[in-house]
């Protein structure tokens, strides 16, 4: 065993030393009835069979995205939630030096600078791209922050209520209800209910501002974009949720976005959240990716999840610490402002390394390309017969069509044709018509099976959107 | 300021290589970028056409630098770093054994890294196929009837666990509210009940350091009808097998609650226990520490959730399931009524199942046990090098880690736990995780979790133990050396203090 | 030996996490093994069976060591060395650029390091189509007719070159004998026309640091039909540009010989000068320099060869060739009768060729014309901002690199080259190159060649200046610090005088 | 441009610096004739463009190793001077480390001792595996190893004229002749005539001796096992070649034959050179590979090439340098040993680590393993119609075969299923039937075109084996 260093020697000596007879012994108080009653049955594979086991396990899928076509990958415009843009190879290679991935928490400073430098780049990163002063360290993913922010702003406000604008990612939504439930048991999405979009694809303000008239409304959570990629309008919804004594947790899938539109933080949000996979390593089925955390600075005590601060050394030079611990788990055990522990750190670390190649003037440039080819996109494919968008409101590099027929067939058409062309909001595992969330007494328009949502991204060009035009047409013939 | 610019300079401001480092903030120079991106062969949009007010003015503050300088930063950056690479890095509670290279190939094939969750399941059978034959092998490990993946990490597996619990009593009308927690626990535990909704009922580690029997039975008598479960770590934090978990089964059973295993600490038990068979109900294992997956700095890890039949109906939805229609093939089974719902989005930290499945792949069964067991042999040696210098915490064997505390060394010295953690650093050595677990921690005592992992061989934990021991003779000598330590490193000992009372969290621009 | 192994620690044995590492001989234990090899499906064979007394009896002395060790030991050496990634390495006459990532990338697709160089010549399309277009951006760059891409490295693409001259001669019944070598010629240069049996006529650098014509036409006059050619660095290790080549071309060639322009330094030319176009016969580049390739701590390197039509007919067999009969696609050609032959097995370092080809196409024409125009600013700027204090060699504009000597450091303080070059590494800086060329070195002074390349930022070469005029400033005031320098490294100057007076060249176990 | 810093504002404070009105004015003195006449014309290429570039040109190869044979991947039995064997993972992500490929020459050893510790440690491993007590830092490759040999034994006889096996590699044979003729113009093949095989493969010795009876020859070149995969009596030739006062050179194209063969050194020789590249990375058409050079202590002063030499630091620690460098060219200049400078040296390391990993007991049982698969593979080859071994000599994991026709053809037949059967010696760029090499007087057996060369190794079991002959039989029918 390569990486059991042992020899039947070492173990002989170790074992005079530790004074047992033999390494059965060791176990020896483990009692009877705990014990395991036969042998592992699981088959060793030396690297080369390893390997190519794997291989073989890899190639039965197709990948959205790769070097080429001819390598096997697909042409993809997916999105919902993971926009996949192309990282240099600078960050991988970063990645791969192990300093970086064979070190854990930074709870040594003297030996983790390297890490607690990155991680308060990163929060500064987090923090600019949100528009709020404070940022964290991480969270899981955007599903788990967005479920963060609503339980923190329910300890800021001590209101249990909240809101959830329908266009919100479903796993966000998701993931919402499931941690409600194991606060407030199966009443929770009575907690929790939604308000439905209108023709613009964008939160009924008007919804909005009935349900908040209560003033029982402790925080309202809007995406934007949101699920169907269309922009909220941010600023008049914070109006209305502070107006109502509220919180405003903006979430977000694609922080590109705010290359090219104000940040959260600028336009009232008090707290935003989101996801950074697709800006830091390729998708990987959707994990590990990055929950991004921001707030405004005067929370910081409510914050879940670990914060590095600056610091000196015993000889006055700058240094980082893991700070403000008293927050956490380990210090504050049932107290603690989440059990969050080990976090997504090497995904921050990614996301570092490329906003940092990005740099001020590559994000804005990337985000422009992104917005121009959707634009784009969206007047080619709105040419193919039957073809339309599905909302008014503007988007940013996704946008959601009105197919002709059910959307899920089309997808299934397309992706036998090498084009993953979207998805579908009545897909496995997003809206289900039957099962609707609380709607808190309000009406909510339900997704229709013909709406297929895509983002368009510098990965595509004009050639590509043609191809799927045409590919497109071809389907709907 | 001038064209001709010289900055001042120190040769103390490198040591041996390592460079005093600017944030990546600090650097560069307006306009300049590390970008290469594609001509725009369609025409510009501008934003402000579109968006109006909502566009965006100003552009956020990112650094303005080439590859060159991001690259040399981020390298430089990680050379400040100890990790597992560069040596036995004990951290007690955290495996640190060696990541292996084959994983991180695997992980990046094109078939696993390239693929979208919202691909079409026809087109990502390989990355289910995977997933499930990682449920497979995990089921052979411990015995459960179904793994749940989801779960980003160990504190969300809990999370997951005791949701499924609360789900169970509420399933058959019942909400009890207490869950017994031993004292030794992590802190994730109690966090975890209290996002529940759950209070926490403290189990006071017995003298021999394990749960006694009696103070389970004591604490069920005082909330009757009341109990939810029990959460334990087995080994414990302090290393040592809870020998009564099977008696502590039957009496939280009987007590109609169920019981959580904090599997944090599996690599002691592979080929040896399997608490699906041995009275536990649910459990999470953390990939990140048993099966390699690399720590990256903290996380991303994986918290998959092992259950027994009673909590199957309340796994998280999707889990994978083989074609129903007895076709070659997987499927994502979202249909599940009495599910907890969704952990998180999409399935979990794929990245990390390949790289687990690839380890247990290679080393199979008999090397997964013979993994635990060098593992329990390796604390069990450090114990018997260091145990006539430093105080064991308890008496009884120990499984993976082994724990020490400083009362000692400190009444005869001074020196106390974080100086003897501070000084291993020149010696080469990250420190253990200190003043952990609590029982070890009474009386003002620090405590030394030492978990050596079986990645290392006898020869470094001589080293490892002889720096120890020198650290303990020179405190005699002269106690103030390990007190100002760490000496030989580029940055000093740090003042968290500071950090704290004056909390700076974000670069900020001087102008 | 007892069971109960304590060695003997030191924490002086690390600095700042950097451990004095021992050998991998000296280090796991007998039997140990980080190998994984498949089982033996059929029968074994035992090699005395087969080999009688041919078959080995004792096993080759290789280390015995698991992969964590492997791992560990090759990550901490790696940690003593400086590199590009690290910092500003201004090796003059080295070209230490960048290295982009993306480089590192392409090599490893499979297409390109998968295929094996006895494939059919059908199966590896892809591999000539590169090995193709390689030669085509070379053959923009340069002007020539055609570009071999055998050669190794650039010595190697010396050999090739001249074999080339030698083979022309040679087809016109001639064996002329003499090359011009100017003094500030790398060594390679002489060597190589040793290797071929040739020998150098020396010129000297003329007062202004470049060849002066007068001295070429002496040295023609002086070896009347019996010059071969010459072989002229330019720019010359000097950073300064052959001003006279033209008409040193058609000296050279009246005289009946050939020109050979050593392309080490052609990162100053990009898009300024097609050698092949100027009166240039044959000409190597080092794709390790000017093209990005890695340095790889020596090597590999890649020294293509350029040849214009003179020369064509004896380039190295095989090159490639677009297929004759139009059809789409590539083959090699070996039937080129007046090919000088082989100059390796294989086809050259086509690992090196994937990269240079990456990163020119990523640069195109424009980038690279910049990188050669950032490459002279930086080195003339380095240049402004230590003239006053170093001494310049020679007061000709500076192309890509800029020699000081320590003439006036030297006599006022005491320190020399080799001192500062030591200091320079306290500053956390790699020295340039020292004591060469040649010319600049006369009269006991030391030559300090500094090459910055356009990768580097104005503030880092800022930086590094104020680092140099630090080490100048602190000479007055206490000239042994730099003698004694470096004084932050784990490893101070080492002895090499004694390494060569008692050579040890391999490690041998103590018994 | 990412690579290159410079803003607009940093050029133009710079030349204010430098005192240039321009960037055009620092090329104003070069001569108008030596100007380039019209800019570059390459286009540029964004990364995203760039990688999916080189992949479709990738994708026009069908490369010979890979993972999986899923990933596209040939069933190679490719041997001829590069049998690529597994190298484990932990090698090239080692390579990747930033410190090891991004230095250069270790010139300044206070800042090197990284590369410095690893050649000494290469240098230990090659002295060892050919069991010659020096061995240098590394040659380009094995063909340039072996004509380097030869020279340094021309200096340590005093005789230029050598004896060259005709069963080495043609490769290597022809590199010889390009670095002779440089020497002593066209009539160089007559410095080094060529001595037959026999019907066991074998340097035939009656011929040998003959031509070592004049007492002219300064070295006699062989390789072992040599280009049929015959393992040489070096022994006994090395016996002939001292007797006549001549040096024996052993080539070597496949290091790991010494883990079950007794090294060149432990048998007579006085220099073995070889090529490591398939026991370091993926074959790459071949390059960069990794030349062995090792040689007799003694000789130390005529060795081509850069040694690393053990001493200590100002406080005595031990620590390594280059030495001796009073051989090469940079001291030299025209008196050196060899030009060379530039070596191999980042191939050198992955050696040193995939030799480190086998370490004494992987390496010898993996030279075990290639010894029985490819006995195996003979005794099942041997039995499809037709075929049998084409000589009788032992031999390790390369074997050659006698086909019922032209080979050559049978190899592209092969190739059409996806199987890369080996080598027929005909092929292009090996043995010239035309153009034999100078046999100073003695008969050459001409190689026969209907033999195939193939290699058997760890990354082939009983059913590839089983699939090749399957083919082969089918093929021949
Ligand atoms: C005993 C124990 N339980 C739970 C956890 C939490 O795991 P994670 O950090 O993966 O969330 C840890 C982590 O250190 C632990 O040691
Ligand atoms: C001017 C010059 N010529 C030739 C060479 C030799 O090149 P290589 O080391 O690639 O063989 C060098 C290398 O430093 C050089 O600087």
């Amino acid at each position: 065993m390569r990486y059991i260093p042992h020899t039947e020697d070492d173990v002989a000596r170790m074992l005079r030393v530790v004074g047992k007879p033999s390494v059965a012994s060791l176990f020896d108080h483990i009692p009877e009835r705990l014990r395991a009653k036969r042998p592992l049955d699981i088959a060793p594979l030396d690297e080369a069979r390893l390997l190519a086991h794997l291989g073989e396990l890899g190639a039965k899928s197709r990948p959205a995205v790769g070097v080429t076509e001819r390598e096997g990958a697909a042409l993809s415009f997916l999105g919902a939630g993971l926009t996949s843009h192309h990282v240099p190879t600078a960050v991988d290679m970063m990645l791969m030096r192990s300093e970086w991935y064979t070190s854990y928490t930074p709870y040594q400073p003297e030996v983790s600078q390297g890490t607690l430098t990155a991680i308060f780049e990163f929060q500064t990163m987090v923090s600019e791209l949100y528009g709020l002063g404070l940022a964290n360290a991480s969270m899981y993913d955007g599903a788990t922050a967005a479920a963060e922010a609503l339980m923190m702003a329910e300890r800021l406000t001590g209101k249990h209520k909240s809101l959830l604008s329908y266009a919100l990612h479903p796993h966000y939504t998701d993931t919402i209800y499931t941690y409600l439930r194991s606060q407030h048991g199966h009443e929770a999405e009575g907690y929790a209910p939604c308000v439905s979009f209108g023709k613009d694809g964008r939160v009924d303000q008007g919804q909005l501002s009935a349900a908040l008239s209560a003033g029982d409304v402790g925080c309202v959570v809007v995406q934007s974009p949101n699920f169907f990629g269309v922009v909220e309008d941010v600023a008049a919804i914070a109006k209305l949720a502070h107006d109502a004594g509220a919180l405003l947790v903006v979430a977000n899938a694609e922080p590109l976005a705010f290359g090219v539109l104000q940040s959260p933080g600028a336009v009232g949000a008090d707290i935003a959240v989101g996801e950074g996979i697709g800006l830091a390593i390729p998708p990987s089925l959707g994990g590990p990716g990055v929950g991004l955390f921001a707030a405004r600075p005067e929370y910081v005590r409510q914050l879940p999840g670990r914060l590095v601060g600056e610091t000196t050394d015993k000889d006055g030079r700058r240094g980082y610490v893991l700070t403000l611990a008293t927050r956490e788990q380990h210090i504050r055990r049932e107290k603690a402002t989440s059990n969050i522990c080990t976090n997504q750190g090497l995904i921050a670390l990614a996301f570092t390394i490329h906003m940092s190649l990005l740099g001020r003037r590559g994000f804005t440039e990337l985000a422009r390309i992104n917005l121009s080819l959707s634009e784009h996109a969206k007047s080619v494919l709105t040419k193919v017969p039957g073809v339309s968008l599905a909302f008014t409101g503007a988007t940013f590099n996704e946008f959601t069509l009105a197919l002709p027929r059910n959307a899920f067939d089309v997808v299934k058409a397309l992706a036998e044709r090498g084009i993953y062309a979207g998805v579908s909001s009545r897909a496995a595992g997003l809206y289900r018509a039957e099962t609707p969330p609380s709607t808190g007494g309000t009406k909510l328009v339900a997704p229709d099976d013909r709406w297929l949502t895509l983002a368009v991204t510098e990965r595509h060009d004009r050639s590509t959107i043609d191809r799927l035009a045409a590919a497109l047409t071809e389907v709907l013939r | 300021m001038s064209d001709r610019r010289i900055p001042e300079v120190h040769p103390v401001d490198t040591l041996n290589l390592l460079h005093t480092e600017k944030l990546i903030f600090e650097q560069g120079a307006p306009g300049r970028s590390g970008a290469s991106l594609p001509p725009l062969d369609v025409p510009a949009i501008d934003p402000a056409s579109l968006f109006g007010s909502m566009a965006r003015t100003e552009a956020p503050l990112l650094p303005e630098v080439s590859e060159v300088e991001v690259t040399r930063h981020f390298t430089r950056l990680s050379r400040w770093n100890y990790a597992i690479d560069i040596g036995l890095y004990p951290l007690g509670s955290c495996t640190m054994k060696y990541n292996p290279k084959v994983n991180e190939r695997t992980a990046r094939m094109p078939g696993f890294a390239g693929v979208h969750p919202m691909q079409l399941e026809s087109t990502m059978q390989g990355a289910l196929e995977l997933m499930w034959r990682l449920e497979q092998c995990l089921i052979e490990l411990t015995g459960f009837q179904r793994v749940t993946l989801q779960p980003a990490a160990g504190a969300h597996g809990e999370l997951c666990g005791i949701m499924m619990v609360r789900a169970y009593h509420t399933a058959r009308g019942k909400s009890p509210k207490k869950v017994l927690i031993p004292d030794s626990a992590h802190g994730t535990n109690p966090a975890t009940c209290a996002a529940n909704g759950l209070e926490v009922v403290g189990l006071k580690t017995g003298a021999d350091g394990i749960i006694d029997l009696e103070s389970v039975k004591a604490a069920i008598a005082a909330h009757p009808n009341d109990i939810a479960g029990i959460m334990i770590t087995n080994p414990s934090t302090l290393g040592l097998f809870e020998e009564h978990l099977g008696e502590i089964a039957d009496l939280v059973h009987e007590a109609g609650g169920l019981v959580y295993m904090d599997g944090a600490n599996f690599n002691a038990l592979l080929g040896k226990v399997r608490p699906g068979a041995s009275g536990v109900d649910v459990m999470h294992i953390n990939l990140h520490k048993t099966f390699t997956t690399p720590h990256g700095g903290g996380g991303p890890g994986s918290g998959v959730v092992g259950v027994g039949e009673r909590l199957v109906p309340f796994l998280p939805t999707p889990i994978v399931e083989p074609l129903a229609d007895g076709g070659e093939g997987y499927r994502l089974d979202y249909d599940r009524p009495q599910s907890i719902g969704r952990m998180r989005s999409f399935f979990g930290n794929f990245g990390m199942f390949v790289r687990a499945y690839t380890y247990m792949r290679e080393l199979g069964g008999e090397g997964l046990t013979k993994a635990t067991e060098m593992a329990v042999l390796n604390a069990n040696y450090v114990r018997a090098l260091l145990s006539d210098v430093y105080s064991l915490a308890y008496d009884k064997p120990s499984m993976h880690e082994v724990v020490f505390t400083d009362k000692r060394l400190k009444k005869e010295t001074g020196v106390q736990t974080l100086d003897v953690a501070k000084r291993l650093i020149d010696f080469g050595y990250h420190p253990p995780t200190i003043y952990f677990p609590l029982p070890a921690v009474t009386g003002g005592a620090g405590a030394l979790m030492i978990e050596p992992t079986e990645t290392e061989a006898p020869e470094t934990l001589e080293h490892f133990c002889a720096a120890m021991r020198a650290i303990a003779v020179e405190a005699i000598a002269d106690p103030s050396i390990a007190k100002s330590a760490p000496l030989n490193t580029a940055m000093r000992r740090l003042d968290e203090t500071k950090a704290a009372r004056n909390p700076k969290l974000r670069w900020t621009p001087t102008t």
